[in-house]
Formats: C-alpha cells, structure tokens, sequence
C-alpha cells in the first residue's frame, strides 16, 4: 500500500453487467452462505415449529402453540407466536424468545460493563452504556475516598462532580434492573472505578462472549477490559491489576513479565489506602512510548476481529496480536484487507489448536 | 417593578432630584449628525458602491440611533386604456381630492434595538416600526408626488458615448419621446434605525433621526436606455404571437440626484413626559408645614430615562410638535397619576422649545 | 425577509432595489483619485464604553494610507449563564451585523464569525467561567474601499474587527492571555498573539502561499504596528 | 458523547511523541482507508458516494442544465447539506459559502462554454450523509471524483449562432467528459508540536487548532484557513507548522490526486 491514502472502488450498483446475473456483491462478505436456500420462508404459516437456535425473521410463525409464554422479540396474534425480529429461537422453560443478532446492549444482573457518565444529577449520576436507556449509578453504590465504610453526607452531594463527571469513563457492575429494564450500577470493590492509562474501543455488544472475569492481563504489560456492552478498555496494567493476575490468565501472562514476579506479593490491605483521592484522579500515570504502541496495536486488533464479526474473547485477542506482529507497522492494520486476513488467521489457528 | 425603585424614586422626586440627576423638567443634551454615511454625505469615499441616500446618527444621553435610508423604484400600474379616457382621469383626481391620506407616502422602516440577544423582532421594536410609518404617513410631511421618477432617457449614438436626456431639462419637442411610454414609476424608501443602549421610551428618539435622515436624503435620477422606451419585439412561440415588451431595469444616475422635497410647515418633532405623584409618606420632612400632607403632589418629567423611572411612570405623554407649537401627533396615556390641562400646556411649551432646539441642531 | 413576514414592513414586494448605472467615463477618473491620498499616514481612533447595557463594548475608526475607512463597533454581553447541560468552560458566540449598507452574503458572514469565534477561543481564558457563555456582537457601520474597480471583499475589515473584539473585551474585564491583533496584506489576514511568536488565525484568500514566510512577516509588521496603537491607547 | 479527561490526556501525550502515536497507528501523513464509487446515480451527469472509515459519508450529484450564458453569468450553483445540522447553522452555511467561493475560482468557465450564445451551468449537490470528524476534506474527494466523473451530452449544432438564433441541439447517445479539474481542501490537526492529516474525531477533539489547505493544480494555494476543530483546547500555533503542513501537502497530495483519479 504505497503511498498516503489506500482508495477501494466500489463497483456501481446499477452497471448494466449486474442484469446478467453476476455474483451479487452482498456486504455480507463471506461467500458460502452466498446461495442462502430459501426453503422455509414462504410457507410461514405452514405450522412447521422452528426448531432452537434457527434463525427466524420478522413475520414468520414460530409456533401456534398457546402453552407458551411470550419472551422478546415475539408478537401474539390469535393464539400464534410470530417472530418480530431477526434472531435465533430460545426456548427457556416454557418461555419463547427470539434473541436478536444485532442490537443494543441488554443489561443483566452481574454484567461487568464499562460506561460512560453524561450527567450529574440529585445523588446520582446517568452512565450512557449503550442500551436502550441510560443507566444510573447512585451515589450510595460508589466508593469514597477514606475508606469502604464512611458514611454518606451533604458535602458529598455538592462535590459529586469531584468524584465523577460528564464524560468520565468507569467501568461497573449491573446491580439491580429497574421495572423499565434499564440498569441500575455499583462500583463497590477496588476493580471498579475511573478508567486511567489507556484508550477506548467500541464494537457490537453481540460480539463479547458472556464469561466469568471480563477483565485479562494482555502480553506487553497490557490489561484489557471485555465490557459485556461492547464498551471496551484497554490500558496499561496498573500494580492492582497485577496483584490479581494469580488468576489463571493467559498461558503467554507469567513469562513476558520477568520483572513484575514481586509485585504479585503486594498485601491486599496497602490497597486499602489507595482509595484515597487517588481513584478519582484525572492524572495518567506516566506511559512508555512501546507500552503505548502495545495499546494502540491491541485497539487495532480488536476493531479487526469486530470487523470480521468474530466473537471477541482473551486467547482470540491474544493470536490476533501475534498474528498482527507480521505487519510491522501498526498503521497497515487498519485496512480492509489486512483486518480480513487478520480474521482468518485467528480462525484457522483455532481450528488448528482444535480450541473451541 | 419591585417596590424599592418606587420609593426610590418617590425620594429622588422629593429632593428635586431625579436619578438621572437631570431637572424635573431638563432635556438630555441631543447631538445630530449624519455620520458621513449615505453616498450624498460630504466625505464619503465610497460613493459607487454605497447604495444608502440619507442618513443620520443622532445621540442623546448615552443612548444613539443610528438611521440609513435606502430606496427602491416600483413601476405604478396604470389603468390599461387611460391615455384617452379623460372622464377616467376626472374620476382618479376628483377621488384623490377628497381622500387626504391618499397623496401622503410613507418610509418603510424597520428598527432594531441592539439588546445582546439574536431572535426575531421584539414587540417594542414591532410597535416602534408600525407607529413610525403610520405617524409619517398622518403627518402628511412625505406626499406621493415627491416620489415620482421623472424618468430621462440615455441616448448612446454610434461610437458608445452616452448622454442623458431629463424630459425637465431638454427643449420643448424632445419632451415628447420621454413622454411617449406611458409608464410611470415612484421611488420607495426603507429606513434601518439602530438603536444602541437603549435607556428608557424610545419613539421620540427614532422620529428625531428619521425626520434627520429624510432632510437628507437625495432622490438619484433615473433614466432608462433610448431602445428599450419604445420597443415591442413580436416574438413567435410556438404558433402564438406574443409581443414581449423588452424588460430593461431601470437604472439609476451615479452623478445627479435631486433633494427629497419634504412640507418643511409639516416637519414636526418628538418629546415624552411623564406625570407621576411623590406619595406623601415619602416625602423627607423638609418642609412639612406648608405642604397639605394627605393630598399627593404631582410632578411633570420630561423625556424619561433609567429604568426606575420608566417602570414607576404609567401617565405618559408622547408629542410630535413643530417649532411653533402646532400639533403633529400627541399620544396621552393616563395610567396612573392625574393629568391636568395645565400640565398639558406645559408640556406643549416645552416640547416647542425642544423642537426649536432640535431643529437648530439639524 | 420574505413577503409575508408581518413582523416588519417590508414595502411593495415588486419594488427593486436602486442600481446604480456604472458606465465607464461617468466613473471617478482612476487615477486622479487615489495617489493623492496614498502618502495618508494610517489613523485610528479608539474609544470604549459606549454601549450601557453591553459589558464591554468599543467603538473603533480606521483609516489607512489611501482612505480605505473601516467603522466598526462590537459589545460584549457576558460571561452569563447558559442554560442546558454542565459546561466546564465558556462557549463564546460570535454575531456579525452590517448596519447601515449591506454588501456581504450570509455564507461569508457565518464564515468570517466561524473564523473569529475560533481566534478568540485560543485567546479567552475559558476555563474561568465554567456554565456560562461570552455572546460579542459586531456592528459594521461604515466601510469603504476607495478604488471602485475592487469588490468589496470581507477580508478587508478583518484586522479592525479583531482589534474592536480585543478592546471590548478588556473593556469587560474579561481575562484573555494577551492582547490581539492582526495584520492584513492584500487578501490575507493573520492574527497574532505573543508579540508575533503565535498565530491564533490565518485566512488567506491569494494565491501566494509559496512564499508563506513573506506573507506572514509582512502580516507580523502591521500586527505589531497596531498592537502599538492597542496599547497606547489602553495606558 | 466527548470523550474524558483521562483518554484526552493520555491521547494528547501519545500525539505528541515524536513521531505521534495516532489512535489507529497511522502515519502522521495517512489518510484512513476511504471508498469511492462514482457514476450511481442514474439521473445526473455525474455523481460520487465516499466512504471513509471512520464512519463518515458522504454524496455528490452534479446535474447541468444549457442555459443563455450572455443573461445568466452563474453557470455554477453548489449546495452544501449536511444530516442533522440546521441549514443556517454556522457549520453548514459557513462549508457551503467557502466550497462554493472554491469551485467559482477554480473552475473556469470556458470549459463549460458551449456556443457563442449558450453554455452548461452545473449545479453541484453535496449530501453529507455522516460526519464525525471536520467534512470539509471529505466534501472536496467526494466533489473532485464526481467532476472527473461527469459526462455531459455531446452538441451537433453549429457552435456560433450569435447571428442566426438556434436552439443547441445534442446527439442522443454520445456523452462527452467534463474536463474540469476540482481542487482538494486537505484538513490538518495540530496537536502540540505534530501536525496530522485527517484527523479522526479523537484527534479533533484533542487538537489545540486545525488548518484548513487547498491543493489545485499540482500547488498548495489558497484559500488557507485556521479552522477550530474543538472549541475547549484551542490554542495558537507557530509558523513552522503552517511551514511543515505545506511541505506535507506538496509530498503526499498527488499520491491522494492519482489514488482518486485511478477510482474511477
């Protein structure tokens, strides 16, 4: 790719050669399921039951059956269940539901998400986290400085805006769901707080794969926080971060970082202290230039699998970044081109590895 | 209005005073000039490219209106067939003698006061506009026939030299070519008033720069090219003659222009008064004796400024007067306080004396 | 304006506006004109505080060597405060208004308040006025270029509108990091700060950008020139 | 939906490395990936739809008309229009004044002559479908393919009918190329001492100030603007990046020219 600007040509939609029948050239991208067969849609009322995990689209029956209950994404009309988006079946205990391929975030208890504030209002502030409403976190589920415990006052309330502010980013746990769905949020341990040392990347909430710990200890020094909503940080791996990467991370985690073996015996209490004014400072620590680099690339290689509508989970993270390591200059990954063979790669070393 | 300005200016008024520190009866000093804007001003440099023919800026206090007069031509629509219907004629002047309103013209004027905010005009200055054009058009100071075009002709013979002919300054048979086409046009004026730090009524103000401006306002001549005046191309257009009468603008003289010919006995000028009683209670007791306590003293101001006393003076009185007193408007609010005849001739030998003054200032 | 628009009077809608006829030998004779007054030394003529209900305004006059004349006024309403959501520092707003003739488009209006609005974003000490808004409007009230073969052009009355916004502001007592200025060569305007090391705005509509530095020198020299008159005025 | 203190410091102090760290890696003089697909639009002479990246979209149609060239001396009409700003708000009316004052000095009438008497008048549309960062430099790709891209139809008529009045009649296939060569407007974003092509909608909003640079005729003309990318970071700038923006301009600009020219 010589030169400064990498031009693709779309071909024209209406060139009179698209008459003959030639490969339509679908965004879809990927060829196999080019000839999608049509079989089931036209009979839709033919009272054929879809069976779990098949995709359906809006309008077709799933079932005429009245036993079940209505989940989302599903619409009754005398006493048949039709689908009202585009997804895959899931029948749970008697309750019918079509989860959507593409669509905004849907908040559930325990989600470890990653938002960010839009407003401070009475004792509370509004965290924009991509769903359908705003989320809330109130002032009584959020650390203060001077320890877990210390009781709530009015001066709290007037410096709220100390604490957290428009545009800040945090990232939380969903604690409870209002009667409207939207979320109410908590960053009550040491985990959560105000995101520092790093950058941000969004991608389709559908493509993070739901797991136990959304936050992973990168190679090159590097932690990255999985937001089930899609909401992604990456950022340089900070003492805490470390201190808790006893968990079994990644195999590649131990060896690329021979000089922080003792700051894994750092005490839980010293950590106590830190949530002083610190965990609310707007100051970045001071990053190297190749640790920086190192993020950059990770952003890279992410937006690449996000591209290739691949789930995004930590051992695919890690083969794309190696994988990545071929294209020297870390501006080359942003092309089209490069992301796809980016993808494939990811693929193939998986169906290699055999790793599911 | 809270209460506090009121007592405020009950005090004030009992000490003789008022917070303008000016007399009860003391004008604010009124400097007007026209601010070297319209093409026709001494020192205007960029006669050809400014199209504005009158102007003025006039300042009183530390309130200034700044007034740049513009025109336009309108071609009049005459009655089809009127060259040889004479009764048709007889019917048009006969009419127009009894309507009176009928030969005044007006100016079309639009005021802006410059208040720190963007946004569509605001009552006031609505109100202003509408009471401007309304005044001038009753006042009778701006007839029809001073904005008639007398319309020349520009005659350009072979080697492109051109020359104007004005159907008033030519010999006897060339008057007749201008006369030949029966169009007739008039001149229409648009006033742009700007008023900056508005501190109290404005009307008065704006009148004064607007009767400034018109004073000197110069009517550019105006002449159509020699071809067009009686020219009338048949044109085929798909089988329907049509015959399309050559549509030339009219253009405007750069070098001649004639003064505006206002009634000068017309010309009036603007004052305002307010009338508003000093509550005895808050009258200091200088000298209580001699004055019956419970009967509310009433006090004339005139031309009213600060926003005290404009929002604790409800009776108020607007005059339009000429030097020697006559009437041109007079608008008389009694709000609140009593207005006595007395006070109204007071206020009339006043506004004579601040027409005289302003008058002289012109 | 449009035609149904009651709120102001508009007069006949078919009157069109005077055109003046611009043939050649009526015209001012080009040079008799203008070389008299080229020797005129550049006068300007400042004064403050007109406006009452404005904050800060300043009146501005500036003649310079061949009678080309600017007048210019600009108030400044604020820092106020601005409703909606939290801002931690000031918007300033811009608002140009030709007064008396009216020469240029909406679309170089709105550019030219663009372009100022973002010189004096760099200059405003913004951070001190957190919610609240600085609103500076400009009134042209007289310009003209002698030589009539030139149309006008907006460029030319650049330099004194900055320099007018500059003393209305310090009028208002608003804190700006230093006093600025422009310089203008033919139909390009640059306006500095820190006597000439920064730039805060460069529009530039001729097509000599191969000697950049030239032109920004030539702009530094007038710039410094009126900063001069700026501060004699302001002690 | 800006973004926080922390991700703009951390940002600024990567852009000021020396070379800057860019939030996708490029280089300091990379533009990011754009497509361009051109003639779609059946009914007017040319029209181009310009894909960047990053998100932002953009349409131009060019439609003609033969008008009477001695009565109508506008033979060019552009309008700029763009999705979810007001049409009088400073943004749109400011873009579309100064595109429009460009493409009046740029194109020259004479290629749009077609008689004595008559010639096209071209009326440009612009359609900005999407814009994170600073359109302007979109807008002129998307105008600049679209004019190499017009096809105008082909006159058969004799060309002087100054004396015999004729109505210029056209052939009804044949199509002729508008040879008109568009200026490119090329956004630049200072940050500290770098300055940076394209700048993303990060960048913009960590920048301390934005040039605004024509490239016409193998040449870094004018106009030349200092455009505010932010409102809350704008800070002066010196002469060595206006001197270092220019020198960007004249070594990667005809790599830009000939990537757009050979899309077509």
């Amino acid at each position: 790719m010589s030169g400064a600007i990498s031009v693709t040509k779309r071909k024209e939609f209406w060139s009179n050669d698209l008459l003959e029948g030639d490969e339509y050239e679908s965004d879809l991208g990927s060829d196999e399921e080019h000839d999608v067969e049509m079989s089931g849609a036209h009979d839709s009322n033919s009272g054929v039951d879809h069976q779990d995990g098949s995709i359906v689209t809006p309008g077709e029956l799933i079932t005429d059956d009245p036993i079940w209950m209505k989940g989302h994404g599903t619409y009754f009309l005398e006493n048949k269940t039709y689908s009202s988006v585009v997804g895959t079946v899931s029948r749970v205990n008697r309750l019918l539901s079509v989860l959507p391929l593409k669509s905004r975030y849907i908040p559930e208890t325990g989600d470890h998400i990653v938002g960010r504030i839009t407003d401070v209002g009475n004792r509370r502030w509004k965290v924009d986290i991509g769903a359908k409403q705003y989320a809330v976190l109130m002032l009584g589920s959020v650390n203060l400085p001077g320890g877990v415990l210390r009781r709530k006052s009015e001066t709290d309330e007037l410096q709220m805006r100390n604490f957290l502010k428009e545009g800040d980013l945090l990232n939380a746990e969903v604690q409870s769901l209002f009667q409207d769905g939207s979320a109410s949020l908590h960053t009550r341990s040491l985990k959560y707080g105000k995101l520092r040392n790093g950058t941000f990347v969004k991608v389709p909430s559908s493509l993070i794969v739901r797991s136990k710990n959304h936050t992973h200890n990168l190679p090159g020094n590097i932690t990255v926080i999985l937001g089930v909503n899609g909401f992604i940080w990456i950022r340089k791996s900070s003492k805490m971060d470390l201190s808790n990467s006893t968990t079994a991370t990644g195999s590649g985690q131990s060896d690329h970082l021979p000089g922080s073996k003792n700051a894994m015996s750092v005490s839980i209490t010293r950590l106590e202290e830190e949530s002083s004014w610190e965990i609310y400072s707007d100051k970045n620590d001071t990053v190297t230039v190749s640790v920086r680099q190192t993020i950059t690339r990770y952003a890279n290689v992410i937006k690449a699998l996000a591209h290739c509508e691949l789930g995004i989970t930590e051992p695919r993270i890690i083969s794309a970044y190696e994988a990545s390591m071929a294209y020297g200059n870390v501006g080359q990954l942003i092309e089209s081109e490069t992301m796809e063979s980016l993808g494939q790669d990811v693929l193939n070393s998986e169906k290699m590895r055999g790793a599911a | 209005m809270n209460t506090n300005t009121a007592l405020q200016q009950d005090r004030h008024l009992s000490l003789e005073t008022r917070p303008c520190s000016r007399g009860f009866e003391e004008f604010r000093d009124v400097l007007i000039n026209d601010g070297n804007i319209s093409r026709y001003s001494a020192k205007c440099q960029n006669a050809n490219t400014n199209n504005v023919i009158g102007s003025s800026i006039v300042r009183s206090g530390k309130t200034f209106v700044i007034t740049s007069i513009t025109g336009g031509i309108v071609e009049e629509t005459l009655s089809a067939n009127n060259e040889d219907d004479v009764g048709e004629e007889e019917l048009i002047t006969l009419s127009e003698g009894s309507n009176r309103l009928a030969k005044n013209a007006s100016v079309h004027p639009v005021v802006e006061i410059q208040r720190g905010r963007v946004g569509g005009p605001t009552d006031e200055e609505m109100i202003t506009s509408e009471r401007l054009h309304k005044t001038l058009l009753h006042s009778g100071i701006l007839k029809k026939t001073a904005l008639r075009v007398l319309c020349g002709v520009r005659r350009t013979d072979e080697n492109g030299k051109t020359t104007k002919i004005y159907s008033d300054e030519i010999l006897e048979e060339e008057r007749k070519i201008s006369e030949s086409n029966n169009r007739r046009w008039s001149y229409v004026l648009y006033a742009k008033i700007q008023v900056f730090s508005r501190n109290g009524p404005i009307f008065d103000l704006c009148w004064n720069s607007l009767i400034s401006a018109l004073k000197s306002v110069q009517l550019p001549r105006a002449f159509l090219d020699e071809r067009a005046a009686d020219l009338k191309i048949a044109v085929r257009t798909r089988g329907r003659s049509m015959t399309i009468r050559e549509t030339y603008d009219i253009l405007c003289d750069p070098e001649k222009s004639l003064p505006l010919q206002l009634n000068q006995h017309e010309l009036g000028y603007g004052s305002n008064y307010g009338i508003i009683d000093i509550d005895p209670l808050a009258q200091l007791a200088k000298e209580e004796n001699e004055m019956d306590v419970d009967k509310p003293t009433s006090v004339l101001l005139a031309d009213i400024e600060t926003e005290a006393e404009e929002s604790s003076i409800y009776s108020k009185l607007s005059l339009i007067t000429n030097k020697d007193g006559q009437f041109k408007s007079a608008t008389i609010i009694g709000g609140g306080s009593k207005i006595t005849p007395e006070m109204i001739k007071r206020c009339i030998s006043l506004s004579k004396e601040r027409s005289k003054d302003i008058e002289s200032k012109i | 304006m449009s035609v149904q628009d009651r709120r102001r009077i508009l007069g006949p809608a078919e009157a069109k506006p005077l055109r003046f006829a611009v043939d050649s030998e009526t015209s001012i004779p080009e040079e008799g004109r203008t070389d008299d007054k080229k020797t005129g030394k550049e006068s300007v003529f400042i004064s403050t505080d007109l406006v009452t209900n404005a904050n800060g305004s300043s009146y501005l006059e500036y003649m310079d060597g061949n009678s080309d004349q600017v007048l210019v006024m600009s108030s400044v309403f604020g820092p106020r405060p601005l409703r909606g959501s939290f801002q931690s520092k000031a918007s300033v707003s811009i608002q140009f208004k030709e007064v008396t003739l009216e020469h240029f488009n909406t679309g170089e209006i709105k550019e030219i308040c663009t372009f100022l609005t973002n010189v004096f974003n760099a200059v405003i000490n913004i951070e001190k006025y957190p919610k609240s808004g600085i609103d500076i409007f400009i009134d042209l009230i007289q310009h003209s270029n002698s030589n009539p073969a030139e149309e006008e052009n907006i460029i030319k009355i650049l330099p004194t509108c900055i320099n007018s916004i500059t003393m209305a502001l310090v009028d208002a007592g608003i804190e700006i990091i230093d006093l600025v200025s422009a310089g203008s060569v033919d139909n390009s305007v640059v306006a500095f700060i820190r006597n000439g090391h920064e730039i805060v705005g460069i529009w530039s509509d001729d097509d000599k950008v191969s000697d950049i530095s030239r032109l920004i020198e030539d702009c530094r020299v007038k710039y410094l020139q009126n900063k001069q008159t700026l501060v004699q005025y302001l002690r | 939906m800006g973004l926080s203190i922390t991700e703009k410091s951390f940002l600024f102090d990567s852009l000021t490395l020396d070379p800057p760290l860019r939030t996708d890696g490029r280089g300091s003089h990379q533009f990011r990936p754009i497509e361009v697909s051109t003639d779609f639009l059946p009914n007017s002479n040319g029209s181009s739809h310009v894909i960047l990246s990053g998100g932002s979209e953009c349409i131009v149609s060019v439609k003609t008309k033969v008008v009477d060239h001695t009565v109508e001396s506008e033979l060019l009409v552009t309008d700029v229009d763009i999705q979810g700003h007001r049409d009088d708000s400073p943004l749109v009316t400011s873009m579309s004044s100064l595109i429009s004052k460009l493409l009046k000095q740029t194109i020259d009438q004479k290629k749009l002559m077609l008689t004595k008497r008559y010639s096209f008048k071209l009326y440009i549309d612009v359609l900005v479908l999407a814009s994170k960062s600073y359109p302007v430099s979109m807008i002129s790709f998307a105008i600049f393919s679209a004019l190499k891209n017009t096809w105008l139809p082909k006159l058969i008529s004799s060309d002087d009918d100054l004396e015999v009045e004729e109505l210029p009649t056209f052939h009804d296939y044949d199509m002729v190329k508008l040879d008109a060569d568009a200026p490119l407007l090329f956004t630049f974003a200072i940050v500290g001492d770098s300055v940076l092509v394209d700048p993303s909608f990060e960048e913009s909003l960590v920048s301390n100030n934005g040039l605004l640079i024509t490239w016409y005729k193998d040449r870094a003309t004018s106009p030349i603007r200092s455009v505010g990318l932010n409102n809350d970071n704008v800070k002066g700038f010196s002469q060595h990046h206006l001197e270092e923006a220019i020198k960007l301009i004249h070594k990667y600009a005809p790599d830009v020219e000939r990537a757009l020219v050979s899309s077509d």
